[in-house]
């Protein structure tokens, strides 16, 4: 524990910033202690992300007072930030799609040679000592980052962050794409850092984490903080009333009884895809009203099964079957028009319209009923997006506001939001609740299991374990890009699911051999 | 709906159709500034019969623009209107200086004939830009090549002329005061505006500018929209070609030259993004006309035709720079 | 201070074009020094923006000029807005380019010309070409834009005189009445017909194209003609790098017209037919 | 490192270096194909002569595409180069023919008058676009009527001759057949890829192509470099006139129309991407030699006028075409 009695590192006071009407930042009061580890939570669009942009020097406040070591602090600029030692991983990535990893983890002071040349040796090695130090191994540093997947992007931007010295290092929902294994490690380096006397700011919507290791704690709501509190003192239920402002109704999250019937919705027979021809297919098979989950290690490959099928990459060789009959998927088009939605992990490239309004995205998938002649029946509209925002309970101004002025949460409530409205009898869902606090996902969680009891079929890949056992009926474990095992909900256990998900080595060894 | 209950948010900006319009009359402010300007310098400027000529002269150039903001919407350019322009004349004077039919016959073979030219052209564009995910920069200007060749070669370099009589007045047909081909570009910007706006169509060609993946995984064929979008630049081109023919009385293989900068230019000073997903063709036709009227103004003004180019030139930056502040200060 | 002085609306092509720029020069110092009319000069943007004449046409009759002396981009395409200023009653001088016979006579006008005989004046630089070569020379034409008006005149020129001469006429290309391009199309042809003796460019920008690729190929038995003796190939005439150009004297074109114009105004009778003015070979001794 | 240790991961895809060469010579098939083409179709294509007129020829285009690979880079686009050239040509020559100083003297004050007039507008360019975030293709549009108003203005319309004796020969001259100006061009192509490959500048030049924000969070002072990259499009602007005045012995300031859609054209054929961060200057060097070998090749085979500029448009397009079935083949 470190000194609280400590004259605070960083205060912040009665902080306000507003855009347009929206007061995102209400009044936050708080302060950092050195070498703690502070966790700030709230639901989405509570103001934990504007926030730390008016720390880093993103957004200028408008009112309130922010203290570094004692003197008056207002950043103008992320560099200004930067030189006054805070570092940000923020929510939504920043990278350089076409750089590679090397270049993007060393983007902000590039090694250069004695002549001033880009010392690329220097850069390669400081990559590679990088990535070992948070465990990604397996990817390579020249490597464009375009090429990657969402965890290893997220990784890619914590390696970059610790990168160069900060006394404060703040990290934004760093964990939201990660599974056990990288979060793990993750913890890890901060428990590092801290031993070195950072101070680290965490925002996560995953109670356990915050309660694993961060010594105190920020509740926002509304844009305002309600309190600051050690972890100590306070239980998870504690502060969940503190985010929501009452108690949470507990959801029955093991009620769940495998209701689905035996009949088959969707078979996958031998699926290779064109990202990984080597494997040797994989094949499933989903039931009515069946929640199937996918666990896996970062990179295990279940995105590519699931785009494959959809038809958003081609696929190598296989069928898809439903409800007997062979589908010829070759674009979405067609998966939608067999009735199968799919729920992209990465909301911003695939997701989201981000320039459109909400409500213009709400409807994007199913334009067809909200229209007629090709014309768009704006009042219609309104009224699903309404509705779709009301069941997940979007936080939002206006259904005319562009989707990019949402919190990061509530964006990924508007991509649900548009793959429901079009009742698609096979849904996909790629880390669905990817950045969604608490609250929200429980009831996301009740909506999803009530599409169940209709006989709505789901695939649920998650890299959270226990949204994968509150959630399925049965959970397959995918390593290398193959099947490792597939549980029934009454052998889920975590050690379980995450030796089959390790298990890869020795079973692919065993394959080839 | 607990959450939604407690938080009440003040609504952020002003509602979207004020916002909008704000926005679409954006340039309108370089406009207004123009105006004054030229009115005070010169005498002329604000007679009805200059009025007319301004009007007639951005005929042409908004027709082309109009297209052009489809194909801008989806963040693509199409660089070839001026030669597919002259090539869709070529096509239609052929059509129309054929021998032994009746004026009416002749008129209406001749206006399909240009339009169907335009819009192949502009089909040709968008499948192969679109079927091969090529830059449309590059096939385009291809396609200026193919189309200019291809109107020298069928007229052999020879002005084509000597039309119906109908035909030529229509070009100089005024309805109080308003040239007819004015009106004609006018009802495609009204046409567009209502595809843009109200339509499902519309909506997703802001959408493929904005985020071409995301439509396409919420399982709306891209590829026909894309090439929907160069073909009504096609199609407008080939209206162009005619309104042209009407209006200068010849069809002229050589014609058009350096018009898709013109054209290109009225869609982005009326501020639609080239990046795609973002503009108006409300602000193409304020575009239009600033480009219109600074011609006009700057020839009434009396400045050598030197100081003419330099000064468009900068009256051209200044405008955007103007817009800019008037974005800024209209979104605080 | 638009008192009793008549208005001339001067509309000519490119200004960019020494041979315009050098007309609107001597217009203007002849407005000068008669000082008795007000001048109202425009160029257009590029050579093929006939609707900006025309735009031009229609401002003049709008600001209410009482003459328009005009160098038409298109023969065809000028016809009916002259037509329409006429009709307003303002004088109209044709210059440069002859307006097209049956266009004119199409829409019922009778408009007389003042102006050189391009045809003529490429048949002169086409000559002085093959007395040089002798009959079964072996010549390439170097046209201008394809379409435009003097373009073909000049090249209609040439082939008069190829046919005259009995001259073998191994290739002729555009090269758009630029320098770079001509240079480019030129080193080509040169590629292809290395036995070429003589070239008939129909500018002199082009010409000086043609002459850098002679250099730099090494041949110096080959003889180029250009046409408008611009200053810049004068020194290229007295060296013998180029045979010959031709002046058609524009400087003082424009000024005449206007002249012409003025004398209409002032009530002398309707100008007819054509007006020939002077067209010159310039040749080294 | 106990986790990282048990897991072991393939490489998903070759070497980047090999990769990053087969994708550079992207366009080099294509550039294969047509030389293999015309030197069967043309007895000539292969000559020495030829080669050194198609070296000659590609000079100018190619010196003004490496400038613009840059902005394309960044992504943004410079259509004002042509005009710009022009301008500092003027410059130049106005500077060249002074009276009263030596060859030497004149020759060293024309290149630096050229090369600084060029930059100078590109500065301009830069700082106008970057400053206000303006597109830049309406802002260098903007200068491309400047420039060229300009060029008009200062030369009075009238073409510059008579330069030093040495300034002249200097255009003309060849090493082993190899013009010196070519030298200069493939000069600045080394340059070029080395600064954007070896330096940090380089990189970042890449990195705000693709993401601006991202760039200018991680500290980095954007706005210098984009205006950097203007005004290295710029300066290669100004050499790219000095060139020019060295081969044709003229200063027109009517030069360089339409020179920047062939600019644009080398870099995009060569695979740079037009919304920026992707591509390479050797891309840029083989579509600088697609387009020159076209122009050559098709007036050796005797084509027509016509049919010219038709094929060169089919064959642009046919090009990128290839180039999209190489690079698709060469990734899997
Ligand atoms: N650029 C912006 N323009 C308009 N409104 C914004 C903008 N950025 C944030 N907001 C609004 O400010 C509020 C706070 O957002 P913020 O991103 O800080 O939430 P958060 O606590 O980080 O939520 P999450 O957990 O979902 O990431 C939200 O209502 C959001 O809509
Ligand atoms: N578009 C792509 N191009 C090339 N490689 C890709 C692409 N998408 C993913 N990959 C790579 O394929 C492998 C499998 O990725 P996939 O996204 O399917 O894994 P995952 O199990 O969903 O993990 P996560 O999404 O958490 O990264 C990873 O190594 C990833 O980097
Ligand atoms: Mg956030
Ligand atoms: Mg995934």
């Amino acid at each position: 524990m470190p000194n609280l009695a400590s004259s605070p590192l960083l205060s912040v006071t009665d902080l306000r910033k507003s855009f347009g009407g929206i007061h995102a930042l209400d009044g936050v009061s708080f302060a950092l202690t050195s070498g703690e580890v502070h966790a700030l939570v709230g639901e989405n669009g509570a103001g934990k992300s504007t926030l730390i942009k008016v720390l880093s020097g993103v957004h200028m406040f408008e009112a309130g007072e922010i203290r570094m070591d004692g003197d008056g602090y207002r950043p103008t600029s992320p560099h200004a930030a930067k030189v006054a030692g805070i570092q940000v991983v923020h929510q939504e990535f920043n990278l350089l799609g076409d750089l590679s990893v090397a270049e993007n983890i060393s983007i902000e002071a590039l090694p250069k040679t004695k002549f001033g040349l880009l010392d690329r040796k220097e850069m390669n090695r400081r990559a590679r000592a990088a990535l070992d130090a948070i465990g990604l191994n397996d990817v390579d540093v020249t490597a464009p980052v375009r090429s990657l997947g969402i965890a290893h992007r997220q990784l890619i931007e914590i390696a970059r962050a610790l990168q160069s010295d900060s006394c404060i290092l703040i990290l934004d929902e760093p964990t939201a794409t990660l599974t056990e294994r990288e979060t793990a490690r993750l913890f890890e380096i901060v428990s590092g850092i801290k031993a070195k006397g950072v101070t680290v700011v965490f925002v996560s919507h995953h109670l356990e984490e915050v309660f694993g290791i961060c010594d105190r704690v920020t509740v926002f709501r509304n844009g305002k903080t309600i309190t600051t509190e050690n972890i100590a003192d306070v239980t998870p239920p504690d502060v969940v009333r503190f985010m929501v402002g009452h108690a949470l109704e507990e959801t029955a999250s093991d009620a769940a009884a495998p209701a689905h019937s035996r009949e088959v919705a969707l078979a996958v027979e031998g699926l290779q895809t064109t990202a990984n021809p080597s494997s040797d297919g994989i094949s499933f098979e989903l039931r009515k009203g069946e929640i199937l989950g996918i666990a896996g290690l970062v990179g295990a490959g279940r995105t590519e099964v699931l785009r494959a099928i959809f038809g958003a990459d081609p696929m190598l060789s296989g069928r898809v079957l439903k409800d007997g009959a062979p589908l010829t998927i070759r674009q979405p088009r067609d998966a939608i028009a067999a009735g199968i939605g799919f729920v992209t992990e990465d909301r911003k490239d695939e997701g989201l319209i981000l320039e459109m309004p909400i409500a213009a995205n709400s409807s994007l998938v199913d334009i067809g009923t909200v229209s007629r002649w090709g014309l768009v029946n704006f009042a219609a509209e309104r009224a699903m997006a309404t509705q779709g925002g009301a069941r997940l309970k979007l936080k939002y101004g206006k259904l005319s506001d562009p989707v990019s002025s949402l919190s990061g949460g509530n964006q990924q409530k508007v991509v649900l939001a548009k793959w429901l409205a079009g009742n698609p009898s096979i849904l996909l869902l790629d880390e669905p609740t990817r950045g969604v606090d608490v609250g929200a996902k429980a009831e996301i969680y009740s909506i999803l299991r009530g599409l169940a009891a209709q006989g709505i079929s789901m695939i649920v890949v998650s890299s959270e374990l226990p949204e994968l056992t509150a959630l399925t009926d049965r959970i397959l474990v995918m390593a290398g890009h193959q099947i490792q095992g597939v549980l029934d909900r009454s052998e889920y256990s975590q050690e379980r699911i995450l030796q089959l998900a390790y298990g890869q080595e020795t079973n692919s060894e065993r394959k080839t051999a | 709906m607990s959450i939604a209950e407690e938080v009440s948010f003040t609504p952020r900006r002003k509602p979207v159709s004020i916002r909008s319009i704000v926005n679409n009359a954006g340039i309108g402010l370089a406009l207004l500034v123009m105006i004054a300007f030229f009115s005070v310098a010169s005498e002329h400027f604000l007679s009805a019969n200059n009025i007319t000529n301004i009007l007639t002269q951005i005929t042409i150039n908004l027709i082309l623009a109009v297209g052009m903001t489809f194909v801008i919407l989806i963040g693509g350019i199409d660089l070839s209107v001026g030669s597919v322009m002259a090539f869709a004349a070529v096509v239609a004077g052929k059509a129309i200086t054929l021998p032994g039919l009746g004026p009416t016959e002749l008129i209406i073979l001749a206006v399909l004939a240009g339009v169907v030219a335009g819009t192949i052209c502009g089909v040709l564009n968008g499948v192969v830009s679109a079927y091969w995910s090529l830059p449309s920069f590059i096939i385009t200007l291809g396609m200026l090549n193919i189309a200019r060749g291809a109107a020298l070669q069928i007229s052999g370099a020879q002005t084509i002329y000597s039309f119906p009589f109908a035909f030529e007045e229509f070009g100089s047909l005024l309805v109080y005061g308003v040239p007819v081909v004015f009106i004609v570009a006018l009802a495609l910007v009204v046409i567009a505006w209502f595809v843009l706006n109200r339509t499902v169509f519309g909506r997703l060609i802001y959408g493929i500018g904005n985020n071409e993946e995301a439509v396409r995984l919420a399982g709306h064929p891209v590829f026909w929209y894309k090439v929907a979008a160069f073909s009504i630049c096609g199609f407008t081109a080939g209206i162009a070609a005619i309104i042209y023919m009407a209006r200068l009385n010849i069809a002229s293989p050589i014609a058009g030259i350096g018009f898709e900068l013109n054209a290109i230019a009225a869609v982005i000073i009326g501020g639609t993004s080239l990046s795609g997903g973002r503009g108006s063709v409300i602000g193409t036709l304020l575009g239009a006309f600033i480009i219109g009227v600074l011609a006009n103004g700057l020839i009434l003004i009396g400045l050598s035709d030197f100081m003419r180019q330099m000064i468009t030139g900068v009256v051209i930056v200044v405008a955007v720079i103007l817009d800019h502040y008037r974005a800024k200060y209209s979104a605080s | 201070a638009a008192e009793d002085k008549p208005v001339v609306g001067l509309i000519m092509k490119s200004l960019a074009n020494e041979f315009f720029q050098n007309m609107l020069e001597g217009a203007e110092a002849h407005a000068a020094e008669r000082g008795d009319y007000e001048l109202r000069a425009v160029g257009m943007q590029n050579e093929t923006d006939f609707e900006s004449q025309i735009n031009a046409v229609e401002n003049f009759i709008t600001q209410g000029v009482d003459a328009i002396v005009v160098a038409p981009a298109d023969s065809k395409a000028m016809v009916r807005p002259l037509k329409r200023a006429m009709e307003a009653g303002i004088v109209v001088v044709n210059f440069d380019v002859a307006l097209d016979e049956d266009a004119k006579k199409q829409q019922g006008i009778d408009l007389a010309f003042v102006g050189p005989d391009n045809r003529g004046g490429a048949k002169l630089a086409g000559d002085a070409l093959a007395q040089k070569l002798g009959a079964g020379g072996k010549v390439v034409i170097i046209e201008g834009n394809p379409g435009a008006d003097n373009a073909n005149q000049r090249r209609l020129g040439f082939e008069d005189s190829v046919t005259e001469h009995k001259l073998e006429l191994l290739d002729s290309r555009t090269a758009h009445w630029e320098t770079e391009e001509a240079n480019q199309v030129f080193s080509a042809m040169l590629t292809a017909n290395p036995d070429i003796q003589g070239v008939m460019a129909a500018n002199d920008s082009m010409a000086i194209g043609v002459v850098k690729a002679l250099e730099a190929a090494g041949r110096t038995d080959i003889e180029v003609v250009g046409f408008d003796a611009i200053p810049a190939v004068l020194p290229m005439i007295e060296d013998g790098r180029l045979l010959a150009s031709v002046d058609q004297f524009g400087k003082e074109m424009a000024a005449n017209s206007i002249d012409l114009a003025l004398e209409v105004l002032a009530g002398g009778p309707a100008l007819e037919g054509w007006v020939r003015t002077p067209i010159e070979l310039v040749a080294g001794e």
